[in-house]
C-alpha cells in the first residue's frame, strides 16, 4: 500500500499514525507540508529514520524546493516529481491518504 | 445517481477509515454519506475507526448546545444498509480512556496489527 | 492505467486541489487515463466560476476547466455537498458537472486507482 | 464592551462559524456590542447565498443573515480573499457587506476585544 | 491572556503548543474538538493536569456534551457555556487563538 | 479601504503570531497580506514565528515547481512598511534544526519565555 501524508509531523500527529499503520512492504510519499518529515536535523529525524528499515520513504521533489529543504533530505529518503507520484499510485494497488 | 455500475459484477473491497472526531469538522458526516451511497453498490464494504475516529462511536453524544444535527443514530442504522464490518483499532481507544462498552453500536475491537492487515486486503481506501 | 482522483479541499487556502492538478497532468503525461475527479467536502468549491485570483497568482478553477477541455476530463462535483456550501449549477465553472455520491462510488469501482487529496 | 469577531472558516466543513455565531449571540444576549464580524480566508464563503443544507440542517449562512437584520450586525467580507474564492456582490446574501482587510485592522484597533475563529 | 484551543490533542498540536506558552495568570478555554483535552482517563491527561498548577484551565460545555463527554471531565477544569465564555474574553485584555 | 480610523489617534500593539508552514494552507499568505495593510495604520505592529511558523523564512524557497508564487521575498519588504519588529522563537528553530543564518530577513532571536512576554503585552493578537 502506498500511503500518503501532507502534513508537517510538528503540526499534526498524522505521519506519526501512518508510520504506525504501515506494513511490511508499504511505502510512504511525503507531500505538500508532510516533506518537512523528510529533513533532517529536526526533532522527527530519527522516528523516520527508525521507518526507513522497514517502510520505503519518497518525498515530493517541486514541494521540498517549494519550502526551501531540497538539501535537507535524509540519506534513504528518496525524492520523486508528479510523474514519480503517479508511478508509486500505479506500482501499488492501493493508496491512503492520511488527512 | 447511476447505480448501472453496481450491478456490473465487479465486487471490491472498500475501506472508509474514521480517523476524525466528529462536530469539529464536517468529514466524519460526509464521510458517513458515501458509506451510505456505497451500500447500493454491492461491494464489499468496511469501516476501520481509529485515531480519533473513535470518538464518532462515542454514547451520549447530545448536541442541541452547539445547534448541529446529532448524526450518531446514523452508525446504528448501517446494519439496515447490510454495513456490517465495522472496525475499532484498541490502541486508539485505550489511548483515549474509551472502552468497548461506551460505543453506540456493535463493533469489532481488534489490534493495530489487525487493522493494518485488513486495510492492506483493500482495494479502495478512503480515508476521512 | 485508469485513476480516480478525488479532491476535498477548495482553491487557494489549502494546496490539496493545486496537488491534486499536478498530479492528474502528470498521469496524463505519462499516457494514463483519469476516469473522473470527484469534488466533494470543501472540494466542491474548486467548481465556481466566481472566482479572480490576483493576476500574478495561478487560477485554479479555470486550470481544471482548460485541463478537462483538453482532455476530455469527467470532472463531478458532488450535489449534496455542493448545495451545502452554495455550489450550484449558477456559478459552475465550464468543465464541471454536478452529479450524486455515487459517481465517487463507481470511480472507486471502475478505475484501477484511487487517489484522495485533501487537507 | 464593543467586541470585534473575526471568522476564517466557511460554514458546515468547520465549527468555526457555528462556534462563532454562537458566541455572537451570547454576547449580545449579555449586552455587548458586536462591532464588526469580519470574514477572512474560507470564512468568506459564510456570505453566499447560494447555499441550501438539508432540511433537518441548521442554515448557517441564513442565520448569519438574520442575526445581522435583528441586531445591526456588521458583517464584512474581505474584498480580497472573496475574489480568491468567488465570492462576490453577485451571490452575496443579504446583511453581509465586502470590503478590505482595513476593517479588521480597523475592528482590532476600535473594539475593546477582537476574538478569533479558525480552523 | 485568554488562551483558546480548538483541536484534539490526540490530532494536532496546538494544545501542547498553547501550554507552553501560557504565561502566569493565564487561562486556557478549550472549545470545539479542543475539548477532548479536557477529559480524564487518557494519554493527554497528565500534561493537562499538571498545567492546572499554572493555569486556569476551561472548557466548553455545549462542545462536551455534543461529544458524549460531559462526565469526563478532569476535575479543577471548569465548564462554562457561551454566555461564559464571553465573560471570559471580557475578563482578559487580550485573546489568542491557537489555530 | 477605510483608513479614517488610523488617524484617530489611538495605538494599540498588534501582534500577529505566525505558526504555519508555508504553501501548505494559505494562513501564512493571507496572514502576511493582513501584516502589510495593518502597516497603514499606524499601530504597534510586531510578528512572532513560533512552531511551524518558522518555515515561512527559509531562504531558498523555490515554487516553480508547484506553480505557486514565492511570497518568501515579501517578508524583506516589511522594513520599508516600517514592520521592524519580527521576533523568533529559539526553541521552534531548533526543534526544526534551522539557524538564524537560515533566514531570508533579519530577526531578533529569542527564547520562549521572551516570547510569551511580548505576547502579554499585546493589545490584538491575531494567529495564523
Amino acid at each position: 500500500m502506498l500511503h500518503i501524508v501532507n502534513k508537517s509531523p510538528f503540526e499534526k500527529t498524522t505521519l506519526a499514525s501512518c508510520l504506525a499503520h504501515a506494513g511490511p512492504g508499504a511505502a510512504v510519499l511525503l507531500i505538500e507540508d508532510g516533506v518537512y518529515g523528510a529533513t533532517k536535523g529536526n526533532a522527527v529525524e530519527d522516528a523516520v529514520r527508525g521507518a526507513l528499515g522497514r517502510t520505503a520513504v519518497y518525498a515530493l521533489a517541486p514541494d521540498l524546493e517549494a519550502r526551501g529543504m531540497k538539501d535537507r533530505v535524509i540519506e534513504g529518503v528518496k525524492t520523486v516529481d508528479y510523474e514519480g507520484f503517479v508511478d508509486l499510485v500505479a506500482e501499488h494497488k492501493t493508496s491512503q491518504s492520511w488527512l | 445517481m447511476d447505480l448501472d455500475e453496481g450491478a456490473s459484477g465487479v465486487v471490491k473491497k472498500f475501506m472508509y477509515v474514521n480517523r476524525k472526531a466528529p462536530y469539529g469538522t464536517i468529514y466524519a458526516l460526509e464521510g458517513l454519506e458515501v458509506v451510505l451511497i456505497s451500500a447500493a453498490f454491492d461491494q464489499d464494504v468496511s469501516l476501520a475507526f481509529l485515531d480519533d475516529g473513535v470518538y464518532q462511536l462515542v454514547k451520549g453524544q447530545q448536541t442541541r448546545g452547539i445547534e448541529v444535527k446529532n448524526f450518531s443514530p446514523t452508525y446504528r442504522a448501517l446494519e439496515g444498509y447490510d454495513i456490517e464490518k465495522l472496525y475499532v483499532e484498541r490502541e486508539s481507544l485505550e489511548a483515549r480512556g474509551l472502552t468497548e462498552g461506551e460505543l453506540i453500536v456493535p463493533v469489532e475491537v481488534m489490534g493495530r496489527d489487525e487493522i493494518v492487515r485488513r486495510m492492506e486486503e483493500q482495494d479502495v481506501v478512503i480515508a476521512f | 492505467m485508469k485513476i480516480g482522483v478525488m479532491v476535498n479541499e477548495g482553491p487557494y487556502n489549502h494546496q490539496a486541489s493545486d496537488t491534486a492538478y499536478q498530479f492528474v497532468k502528470a498521469a496524463l503525461a505519462k499516457g494514463h487515463q483519469i476516469y473522473r475527479v470527484f469534488f466533494y467536502n470543501d472540494g466542491v468549491n474548486n467548481a465556481t466560476k466566481l472566482t479572480e485570483p490576483p493576476q500574478d497568482d495561478r487560477h485554479v478553477v479555470n486550470r481544471w476547466s482548460k485541463l478537462a477541455q483538453e482532455h476530455g476530463l469527467d470532472l463531478v462535483v458532488c450535489v449534496a455537498a455542493g448545495l451545502r456550501r452554495g455550489l450550484v449549477e449558477d456559478n459552475l465553472a465550464p468543465g464541471f458537472r454536478i452529479s450524486g455520491l455515487g459517481q465517487l462510488v463507481e470511480a472507486g469501482i471502475q478505475a484501477d486507482r484511487l487517489v484522495v487529496f485533501g487537507d
